[in-house]
């Protein structure tokens, strides 16, 4: 156990409770109210990772998400969790924490050898080497450069915890609790409008918890405190703290993400670790601060060299510091603010180095005024510093800590997500939002410019007036209390010249100003190539305090001002945002809804596989004891079907109930064959086009009534296919009396297919005739079965048996199959799966989705004289081209192997019985294959070119990819009963 | 994105199936000297405008109503939202 | 009457309850829904029609409304336009489509629903927790009798407030049941674990 | 000045002083031979190969922002020759072909990794049209494999196969296919196409075109007017908007399709994965980044930016595909504006002008045709003859009913 030697007065901390965690494997203490950086600074732990590139020792740089630098693991096995930045890493008791991208450990990392070759390694370098001999990218270059590269790592086991996502409605989203947020919120939560305040901290506050400002007669951070209690109380306002809204997308929709659970152990059972929300926000004020950016000099990365706002945000709210001898190093008057604040806590403070030639005195300790620091020492952490005085002596200081201050960015980021460009401001030396904000956003406080505290409870104030009067509603203007309200008082300064030694801006991606130089020396001059090119601005922090100091140094090498030389934009999200959490629940099995048929109990009850059709789950077969292969249950059901009787549950057909006036003239420009004559009491098979001309989709569709069809669809067109017929009632024909309903899920429907179906359906339908002559081929009545349910009764075949279609409302559908089963009994009847289905299928030549393959027209499919000519009907004038009606189109046609033993393969390709096997000689592919027990052998359709004119053509059947060729004889589709007298029988 | 139904009101944009240019309610006449180049025009063609565009969107999680949204594709500002019915109407369409 | 015995939408002979801290998932099997759409020009005879078979004017978009004739309780909500959902007691009215056809004759074109969905009632004081976390709906603001469809964890199915903040009905897509009950029931653990 | 191993030692251990611009800015000329319109991928490599290929000098490429800007680098890096129709494989084997000497041809390392290619399987009907199009690709002489689910699990074993919602069936594998480093791409061939006398205009927009009795003569540009023999355009994501200044309209819309990358992780994903069931497809950058996409927008866009639906589709794909990727973090979503065809496929042509040529429709997949385009179209241009591998890349071919659907999907482009 360590004593926590950088531990001081004051602060935040509980210091009652005493919270163990780990880092590296070595015990320490920190108290509640810490982030691991807090607490790993308040024991003296200053080196906490190694960069990208070089593998330089780095430590803590800032104090919240735009950290850089302190990138850890947290947790083991499927809670790993790489990249954590331990500067919003909440303490808890057992944390357990490691640094990454070191080997083999974080203080002796055999990568930092990098560092010693960094001048080979230089912006762009790899472009430039690594492509000789050409092998040797992939096998050596390569994977070298992978292993070196990446930062944390993933265990690969699943995360065990839950993520939720949510909707949240408001009037008012308040971005950033700090001053201007509390007060944005508080303006708008006392005109009673819906507010939400969501702040990224685990407590809300902001710069009012890491300043010793006062407003009004209390400490900044009391203020706060009081105006979340009166938040609190109020049923319109929902406060949202340890949530980071991510992004800013169309129409005032946000996205944020709550922590619910990362500050503890293990999240409580059944509840989320985070909870991804989108928030529907009339209007939204941005308040999210601003951002310190560093200033480069020679080794300005050691472990020490921290932002100024930092370190006093680490002291005044967490009671910790770098180390007891801090130096301060800036270009404005905030820096001297990190001296006077330390001083207060007792910290060495040996001297303030500032560039300003004018800079005012600091109490306490010696100002070198008009000064640079040229250089650091300290192998794992700074020991001491070089100055470069005004008058150009140097001088070597001792200090264990450096706190950098150059400016500080308005935190502009979400201003960015819709393309907004930010504009400079020479006044603060920094971008501010620019003109074309996501619509209904405002910006407040130090995001929008305003640095003091007085500017940011005022703009916070006003924007949140001006949000609510868009919105209609009256505010009154709250009394603002006093606060601090000094200028920014800065000499912009981005980089110290002069000196030897790498200087960096981007420290995690260790781009320096070097780089910079030598991106301009080759013309990457542009913003973007210069990102690109160097990567600045491209780690983890999305270069919040990197861009602008690397923008700055193009500026001069260009000698254009910085709004010359140009801004990048920021795009989503504004931190980075676990994969589980956007994913949510839809996870595993959960990954899609689950579609059951009415018989799915049943099915589950006779053992049947299971198979996914879209989202509906079938059963493929139902396996009987003794059934070792697949291929036997499908084969008996099969020919048990075709001998007596076989039931299936086909629910998963899409059903639309179409009804109306102009039902029929509206389903006769729909189908490309004709319905207007369909009699009632009939049913039609029919062919849909796309209106290219192409076959889309094909089903029945039954006269109920005059007025009244009930039209079926493919499993996987049911939804398109509704959507589309929509469209042609309101769009095209908004005339036409039709209404649709889809009944898809209303009805149970099961075929009931073979010689025997009748005698079967005899005992379950209530007194109809169904005899040949009563109720034939393609009949349809609306009957009641099992002693009076209501049902419907369509004669349709699939598999070219006699057969009929049973539909029962689906309440009844588990009875029914139950029914049809114990009735079928004395035929031997036997349920079949998708798989049989799809065996007699192919058998009778019908086609399905394979077939229907979205490129293949009626012509392709042997059905060119279903489509109508005389009339007009969707797709019928395009599919006319030439390109669709070649003389040597696809046809549809049969395939058998003329050694039974050979297999034929769906996605196989058809050549010539002799010449040559290339895509130059393509004839045709094979849609569906199956075994047919019927024939006993392998048949197949296939598309073959000029197909119909080559009956008895032997083909070879190629599958390269599986190495089998085969030869196959070219046959009629219809393998079974092709004059279709059994299923008019 | 944010759909304001013309009839319900703001509607997440999820809930629509989108299609494409309003455009595809002015369907052709298949018995017209050039049905053919008509047909082409009206399928393929777009303006594809980078501003203004009317669209049709579908309200599937809805009251499977079409609509005409006029968006700007630069933006993604929604200006009007009208019932596609009402322009299909209005544009003669009828039986 | 006829033997065969329904199922629920879950599967079970009889509907299923789960309860939680403040909230109760009731599976409900006792109503019978139809929708009813005007055919063109004949919406006024349509709306009359139905106005005296369920004793209430049919309610505008997103309402619903509730009737009584003869000791015999109904509700409607609109769906589409000049569409309706009609609600009724199953046990009285098995045959409500069938019904309702024979009343409105050629004004309308009536179609049978009950089996198309499945029907879970949320009720108690963190249903607004739980529907937040399913669905895009601002469910907070639902009034007395609001009625939206939307999609509740991608499956899509109507939201029926029938007591604000308190008292919701789910309509889901009835071959869903179990996808649609399992988000429920793992969102409410969520909310109350 | 080459760029190579020895020449990197050389220049550091003398300061890199002898680092040249990898292009001059040059002003533009007031003609020139041919002008290309658009300093993307196809733009620069069309100049390259007009240059090295087709002997063609005097050669300006227009862009109106600053090169590379647009989809090429906005991808994400894939590279394949995986397609079914023989109007597009052949193209597509021709550009994996130019891809793989690609580095030595231009001296500059893009990055070329054939690291395979996966496409998941997930039903028996996924996995017929896996072996019809695994079979059309080595019939016309590229590389797959059929692997069943244990060899995907040898390759992958830490994919959802226990849990799924929709199993893994098996996959098709593409060994040759991979990813390039996308930004090279555009430097590289602007750099090779710099040195062969190319200029390359960057901050010049193509405000119209001067056509004169149906012959282009030149471009107006923001920078004035350039005097052009022949003139090409290939602005892909904004070329109904350059083709409208020259009076046509196209079969294409512009939509955006979103792009992600994760934080940096160590190596966990050696290839490129496919979810069948899904929108999700992921490689792993040499940065160590999920590089990773999914499905478009759906609606017409040149927003260059797309919405939390589609963001939150892509990672519930990912999660269910990967579920040990639940504590990665998306780091960053950008997005690029797709010329979306009517058939999926691109279109290499000529127009009804004369001198005036069109390149563009590349959907989602224009980066890895870059090479291949721009040798076709500069052999267009060139020859005014269609390359063999392109002939079938016409703007008349809905007309004429010989449309190159790979997807099936029709005449609606947000579906392909």
């Amino acid at each position: 156990m360590t004593v926590q030697i950088n531990r001081v007065d004051g602060g935040r901390v509980d210091r009652g409770q005493r919270i163990g965690f780990t880092f590296d494997g070595v015990r320490y203490e920190g108290h509640p109210g810490d982030t691991l950086a807090s607490a790993l600074m308040a024991n003296g732990v200053r080196l906490l990772g190694r960069s990208f590139k070089y593998h330089r020792p780095r430590g803590v740089l800032a104090f919240g998400s735009e950290e850089p630098n302190a990138l850890v693991e947290l947790r083991r096995g499927g809670r790993q969790e790489p990249n954590t930045r331990a500067t919003v890493a909440e303490l808890f008791d057992g944390l357990e924490a490691r640094s990454q991208n070191r080997f083999p450990t974080l203080r002796h990392d055999l990568l930092s050898v990098n560092d010693l070759f960094s001048r080979f390694l230089t912006a762009g370098f790899y472009y430039k080497t690594f492509m000789w001999p050409r092998a040797f990218w992939e096998r050596v270059y390569e994977p070298m450069i992978r292993r070196a590269a990446g930062l944390g790592s993933v265990s690969l086991e699943d995360d065990p915890d839950a993520y939720d996502k949510g909707f949240l409605h408001c009037d008012l989203l308040v971005i950033g609790a700090g001053p201007a947020g509390l007060m944005a919120a508080l303006t708008a939560a006392r005109a009673g409008v819906r507010v939400i305040l969501a702040d990224e901290d685990f407590e809300p506050g902001g710069r009012l918890l890491a300043e010793t400002h006062v407003i009004g007669d209390q400490p900044g951070a009391d203020w706060a405190g009081q105006v979340l209690d009166e938040l609190a109380a109020l049923d319109n306002v929902r406060l949202m703290p340890r949530s980071t809204v991510i992004g800013a997308f169309d129409h005032g929709v946000y996205g944020a993400v709550e922590r619910v659970a990362d500050h503890l152990p293990a999240p409580a059972s059944g509840t989320p670790r985070q909870i991804f929300w989108r928030i529907y926000a009339q209007r939204a004020v941005l308040c999210a601060g601003a951002t310190e950016r560093p200033i480069a000099f020679a080794n300005n990365d050691r472990p020490g060299v921290m932002l100024g706002g930092a370190v006093r945000a680490y002291a005044n709210r967490m009671a910790a510091v770098p180390d007891r001898r801090v130096a301060v190093f800036t270009n404005n008057d905030d820096g001297h603010r990190t001296a006077a604040d330390l001083i207060a806590k007792g910290i060495e403070v040996p001297c303030v180095i500032d560039t300003r030639a004018d800079a005012p005195a600091v109490a306490g300790t010696d100002l070198f005024a008009g000064a640079q620091v040229i250089g650091t020492r300290g192998r794992l952490g700074l020991r001491a510093m070089t100055l470069r005085l005004a008058d150009g002596s140097t001088r070597q200081i001792d200090c264990g800590a450096l706190a950098v201050s150059g400016g500080w960015n308005p935190n502009v980021q979400l201003t960015c997500h819709q393309r907004g460009r930010p504009q400079w401001d020479d006044a603060i030396a920094a971008f501010v939002p620019g003109d074309t904000l996501p619509a209904g956003l405002r910006v407040a406080g130090a995001a929008a410019g305003r640095m003091s505290t007085h500017g940011a409870l005022e703009s916070g104030a006003g924007a949140a007036r001006a949000a609510l009067a868009d919105l209609g509603h009256a505010t009154v203007a709250p009394d603002l209390p006093r606060a601090e309200d000094a200028p920014v008082r800065l000499q912009p300064f981005w980089h110290v010249r002069g000196a030897r030694g790498r200087a960096w801006l981007d420290f995690q991606n260790d781009v320096t100003v070097k780089d910079v130089t030598l991106a301009h020396q080759e013309n990457y001059v542009s913003v973007e190539h210069l990102k690109r090119y160097t990567t600045l601005g491209m780690a983890t922090d999305q270069g919040k305090t990197s861009n602008l100091g690397g923008l700055a140094v193009m500026a001069e090498l260009t000698g254009k001002s910085i709004p010359e030389t140009g801004t990048t934009i920021f795009r989503p999200p504004y931190t980075p945002v676990s994969f589980g959490a956007l994913a949510g629940r839809s996870v595993g099995r959960a990954f899609h809804p689950v579609r059951e048929t009415p018989s799915h109990t049943w099915a589950t009850e006779q053992g049947a596989v299971f198979t996914e059709v879209g989202d509906w789950l079938r059963a493929q077969w139902f396996a009987r004891p003794g059934e070792t292969h697949w291929r036997q249950t499908v084969d008996r059901e099969v020919l048990q079907t075709r001998r007596s009787v076989g039931v299936c549950d086909v629910t998963t057909l899409g059903k639309i109930d179409v009804q109306g006036a102009d039902a029929a003239a509206f389903l006769n420009r729909i189908y490309a064959n004709g319905f207007a004559k369909l009699p009632v009491g009939r049913v039609r098979y029919g062919l849909m086009l796309r209106e290219d001309g192409i076959a889309y989709d094909d089903g029945t569709a039954a006269r109920l009534a005059e007025d009244h069809f009930v039209v079926t669809t493919t499993t996987a067109n049911a939804v398109l296919v509704f959507r589309r017929m929509e469209f042609a009632r309101q769009c095209l024909w908004p005339d036409l009396d039709v209404q649709l309903v889809s009944t898809t899920e209303s009805w149970a429907q099961f075929a009931v297919a073979g010689p025997k179906s009748r005698a079967l359906l005899e005992k379950i339908v209530d007194d109809v005739d169904l005899s040949n002559d009563a109720f034939p081929f393609m009949a349809c009545a609306e009957v009641t079965v099992c002693g009076g349910c209501r049902a419907r009764l369509f004669r349709i075949s699939f598999s070219g048996e006699l057969a009929y279609e049973i539909a029962v409302p689906t309440r009844y559908g588990d009875a029914m199959i139950r029914a049809l089963m114990q009735a079928g009994e004395e035929f031997d009847v036997v349920p079949y799966g998708t798989e049989a289905l799809g065996v007699m299928r192919i058998e009778k030549g019908h086609a399905a989705g394979n077939e229907l393959n979205g490129t293949t027209t009626a012509l392709n499919l042997g059905l060119g004289r279903m489509v109508s000519k005389k009339k007009d009907c969707i797709g019928n004038t395009l599919s006319e081209r030439d390109g669709l009606n070649a003389p040597d189109a696809l046809r549809l046609v049969g395939l058998k192997p003329l050694d039974p033993g050979d297999p034929v393969a769906a996605g196989a390709h058809l050549m010539a019985e002799a010449g040559p096997v290339d895509a130059g000689h393509d004839q045709g592919y094979v849609t569906s294959a199956a075994y047919s027990p019927v024939l006993q052998t392998p048949i197949g359709l296939a598309y073959l070119k000029d197909g119909a004119a080559r009956m008895g053509e032997v083909m070879r059947l190629v599958n390269p990819l599986e190495g089998t060729e085969v030869r196959v004889t070219v046959v009629s589709p219809h393998f079974v009963d092709p004059d279709g007298g059994r299923q008019r029988a | 994105m944010i759909i304001h139904h013309p009839l319900l009101g703001p509607r997440d944009a999820q809930e629509f199936v989108y299609l494409g240019d309003a455009s595809l309610i002015d369907r052709p006449d298949w018995q017209a000297e050039d049905a053919a180049g008509a047909f082409h025009d009206y399928l393929y063609l777009r303006d594809n405008p980078a501003g203004l565009h009317r669209e049709l969107w579908f309200h599937e999680q809805g009251d499977r109503s079409w609509l005409v949204v006029t968006r700007d594709t630069t933006t993604h500002e929604i200006t009007s939202v009208e019932l596609a019915r009402d322009v299909a109407r209005a544009r003669g369409r009828s039986r | 009457m006829h033997d065969l015995i329904p199922l629920s939408p879950l599967g079970g002979a009889a509907p299923q309850v789960d309860m939680f801290d403040g909230l109760q998932i009731r599976e409900v099997t006792d109503r019978a829904l139809a929708s009813v759409a005007a055919r063109l020009g004949h919406e006024a005879v349509c709306q009359g029609t139905l106005r005296a078979l369920i004793g209430a004017d049919l309610p505008g978009p997103g309402q619903s409304v509730e009737g009584s004739v003869q000791g015999l309780s109904y509700a409607a909500f609109w769906t589409a336009p000049e569409t309706w959902m009609i609600d009724a007691d199953h046990g009285a009215h098995e045959l409500l489509a069938q019904d309702l056809a024979q009343a409105l004759g050629a004004s309308a074109s009536v179609t049978e629903q009950t089996d198309g969905w499945c029907r879970f009632d949320l009720e108690g004081a963190r249903v607004c927790d739980l529907l937040e976390r399913l669905c895009a709906v601002d469910v907070r603001m639902m009034g007395q009798g609001g009625v939206t469809r939307t999609a509740l964890h991608h499956i899509g199915g109507y939201l029926w407030c029938q007591a604000p903040g308190r008292r919701f009905v789910v309509l889901g897509s009835r071959s869903s049941a179990r996808s649609l009950h399992h988000a429920l029931v793992e969102t409410a653990r969520s909310i109350t674990g | 000045m080459g760029y190579s191993g020895l020449r990197v030692i050389y220049e550091a251990l003398t300061g890199h002083k002898g680092w040249k611009p990898a292009w001059r800015d040059p002003a533009p000329q007031s003609e020139y031979d041919i002008v290309i319109v658009g300093g993307g991928g196809h733009g620069l490599a069309t100049a390259y190969y007009l240059a090295r290929e087709f002997g063609q000098a005097r050669i300006a490429v227009l862009e109106k922002g600053w090169i590379g800007g647009g989809n090429v680098g906005r991808n994400t890096t894939i590279i394949r020759s995986n397609y079914l129709l023989d109007g597009n494989e052949p193209f597509y084997e021709l550009s994996l072909r130019l891809w793989e000497g690609l580095e030595q041809e231009l001296n500059f390392n893009a990055m070329v990794s054939q690291r395979g290619i996966l496409n998941l399987v997930h039903t028996d009907a996924q996995r017929d049209a896996a072996r019809r199009r695994g079979n059309a690709m080595i019939l016309n002489g590229s590389d797959a494999e059929l692997l069943d689910q244990d060899g995907v699990r040898a390759l992958y074993p830490f994919l959802n196969f226990d849990d799924a919602r929709f199993p893994i069936k098996g996959g098709l594998l593409h060994r040759r296919g991979g990813t390039v480093r996308h930004d090279g791409v555009a430097w590289g061939y602007a750099r090779a196409a710099d040195r062969r006398g190319v200029d390359i205009i960057q901050n010049c927009e193509v405000t119209g075109f001067r056509i004169e009795n149906g012959r282009v003569r030149g471009v107006e540009t923001s920078r004035g007017y350039i005097g052009a023999g022949k003139v090409g355009v290939a602005v892909a994501g904004s070329s109904s908007r350059v083709m409208q200044k020259a009076g046509l309209r196209l079969p294409i819309e512009s939509h955006v399709l979103q792009a992600f990358v994760s934080e940096g992780l160590k190596p966990l994903i050696p290839g490129v994965i496919t979810f069948g069931a899904g929108h999700f497809y992921c490689s792993q950058s040499d940065k160590g980044g999920l590089v990773f996409g999914g499905d478009i927008d759906m609606y017409n866009s040149y927003a260059q930016r797309g919405n939390l639906p589609v963001i939150e589709d892509v990672l519930e794909g990912g999660m269910a595909l990967i579920p040990a990727l639940g504590r990665v973090r998306l780091l960053r979503a950008w997005g690029g504006i797709m010329d979306m065809s009517m058939d999926g496929s691109p279109f290499i042509d000529r127009t009804g002008i004369e001198g005036l040529y069109f390149n563009g429709g590349w959907c989602y997949g224009g980066f890895k045709a870059t090479p291949a385009s721009g040798f076709c179209f500069a052999h267009l241009m060139a020859t005014d003859r269609p390359h063999a591998v392109a002939g079938a890349y016409r703007l008349d071919r809905f007309r004429s009913g010989h449309m190159i659907d790979e997807k099936g999907q029709g005449a609606q482009p947000n579906l392909h």
